[in-house]
């Protein structure tokens, strides 16, 4: 069996549209994005509780396909681990349709057989693993209540350190910065019965100059997800427009109230325009 | 008396945990302070009961093999106030699965990876690479000499676990009798595969 | 009792004081907490004099303006000896997260290091400058006159690079899953605002 991989992923718009008079609650999985087949065939089978036979395969490789249009470039891979379980299904469905009198090959029947367990011994693992990646994720979230000390030695004892940068090479420094830069979210204090701002205009949009680039298109709304008040909201806002005024990011809007997308169109190198900039009072 | 004698030692495995930026393995400890690991463990151990009984702010705990020093659940939202650092950052449920994958059946290959999860698997070990929970520890000896991934000591660390043996046993997740069931009566061609044919368009038997 | 009302707000202390990296002053605790200076400037004595009673291997004292944990002076042996291990070499992840920052934003103030990582930098700042690592290199042209920071001939030599620019380059850096993830889901949410809008079929251009 190819050992390829699905990037694409599968959308909720894509799972309605399958599922179509299969159930009245055509929104309710609207929340879930499925990654590959293997995913939205859990998904169909288990939460669902589809018969799998009510399902259009020709759906699926339609939907599929405005998928693999989405993506930059088709992905070969991508599109072989996809067919050959459309084509598992296709075959798995074909068998059933044929006339119960005639009977099948041995040989046949046999290949059928095997390529259900195939697909069921891999639907059961998938399966397996999302359950462990949830007990996971409690543990973390048990764990994570508590925050690790790392502050190290202090002053008096750092002379002694005999290696600082010890088995540090260039390429733990860069993943050292996208750490930094990218998966950190924004400084906040929660000053909330505190009346001043927490950051300027010019500091909101020095951390985005670090965050926005290699960071593809991000919507305004997760970019200010959790800040609390509507001066700071202001504050984001400023500074991506301070951004957009310098061509550093893209701006667009598709419908009105609708998503703010924001797309870094500078150069995320290290000569970086803003650091030299003036600082804004906020 | 014993606890007096140990005192020095006390302060030597508090004062080592304070200045460290990892966990501290009890049996370096046991080295530097002269003294055997189980008596290195058997301070910590006290040591743990002992802020918890103080209801201290801070736990010392075992994680990744060692012990280190951390802020007590119980003062989470204050050191959220504080800190906005890696916790707050949570994991896709696609780096989620895939870091289980790496947890049960390190060492593997990206490849090993993308043939469980059924799609690519590149996007998310990347991921989880950069946030330091899975690292490349050698090359297959076999055909192709493919990268080799594990998780890191971080990956211990981030879920509170000592060792890989903690992790909770794989078998505890394989999907009950019904969903099996409901799987393969799914993937049943019935009409062909069924061990017995049923008449037409009848649901499946329970 | 008053110690028994007081007694969040000492765990919410020493938690906090235990996760940073660089003396906590008490007027900024006393924001996060809710009570007033004098009040934390209390428990931390308080505390201090609890550590110094029971002998601990730590202490809490005021410096640069706030209070930090550091190991006793008793226990300065065991701690050398750590220190000199080798164990605690590499350095630590926010010092090191400091150091990129540095290395290819240079030059740059500490205020900017501090809003890229989205936590205080000072400390870790210290200890690079310590180390010859970062060095200052002139002030900011612009109003406060900032003091501007970059890395040290030390820090090239001791990664083998010729220059800066042999850094590696951020700018191949695709995105992680999680982020294509959260792009999908802010995608739907704007389908569901536009429910016509998906009818069409079209794949949203992005």
């Amino acid at each position: 069996m190819t050992r390829g991989g699905i990037g694409g992923h599968y959308t909720c718009r894509v799972a309605a549209q399958v599922r179509t008079g299969v159930t009245d609650q055509p929104f309710e999985v609207r929340t879930d994005v499925f990654e590959g087949p293997l995913d939205l065939l859990l998904h169909l089978i288990l939460q669902d509780e589809v018969d799998l036979y009510e399902v259009r395969v020709g759906d699926i490789v339609d939907a599929y396909l405005a998928e693999l249009d989405r993506m930059e470039h088709l992905d070969l891979e991508v599109a072989t681990e996809f067919l050959l379980i459309a084509a598992t299904l296709v075959q798995l469905k074909s068998s059933r349709l044929l006339p119960s009198g005639e009977p099948l090959d041995l040989d046949e029947e046999l290949s059928l057989w095997s390529e259900r367990d195939l697909l069921l011994a891999r639907l059961l693992e998938c399966q397996t693993f999302k359950a462990a990646a949830q007990a996971l994720e409690q543990l973390a979230a048990v764990a994570g209540r508590g925050v690790p000390r790392t502050a190290g030695p202090d002053e008096r004892y750092l002379e002694l350190v005999p290696d600082f940068l010890a088995g540090i090479g260039p390429c733990d420094l860069r993943a050292a910065f996208l750490r930094a830069a990218a998966s950190r979210p924004a400084p906040r204090v929660d000053r909330a019965h505190v009346t001043d701002i927490p950051f300027s205009v010019n500091e909101v949009a020095t951390e985005l100059v670090a965050r926005l680039p290699g960071a593809g298109t991000v919507g305004f709304r997760d970019l200010t997800d959790g800040l609390e008040t509507g001066i700071e909201v202001v504050v984001y806002f400023l500074a991506v427009l301070e951004l957009y005024k310098r061509g550093l990011v893209e701006i667009s809007q598709a419908t009105t109230f609708g998503r703010i997308a924001i797309t870094w169109s500078g150069q995320a190198g290290l000569d970086d325009p803003l650091i030299a900039a003036d600082a804004y009072d906020g | 008396m014993e606890a007096e004698a140990s005192s020095e030692a006390r302060q030597a495995v508090e004062a080592i945990v304070m200045v460290a930026e990892a966990p501290v393995p009890p049996g370096l400890m046991a080295q530097l302070i002269e003294i055997p690991t189980e008596k290195v463990e058997a301070i910590c151990e006290q040591l743990a009961e002992e802020y918890r009984d103080q209801r201290r702010g801070f736990e010392l705990v075992r994680a990744a093999g060692g012990y280190r020093f951390r802020s007590h659940p119980d003062a989470e939202s204050y050191v959220k106030r504080f800190v906005v650092s890696g916790q707050s950052s949570r994991l896709s449920s696609a780096a989620l699965e895939t870091l289980a994958i790496v947890a049960y059946k390190q060492p593997l290959s990206r490849a090993q990876v993308s043939a469980i999860r059924g799609v690519n698997a590149e996007g998310a070990m990347r991921t989880l690479q950069q946030r330091g929970l899975v690292r490349e520890v050698g090359r297959d000896p076999g055909p192709g000499n493919a990268r080799l991934f594990a998780t890191a000591p971080e990956f211990l660390e981030r879920l509170g676990l000592d060792s890989i043996e903690d992790l909770p046993p794989l078998a505890d997740f394989v999907p009950g009798a019904e969903v099996i069931e409901a799987l393969e009566t799914s993937l049943m061609a019935e009409n062909r595969l069924a061990p017995e044919a049923k008449s037409d368009g009848d649901p499946p038997a329970e």
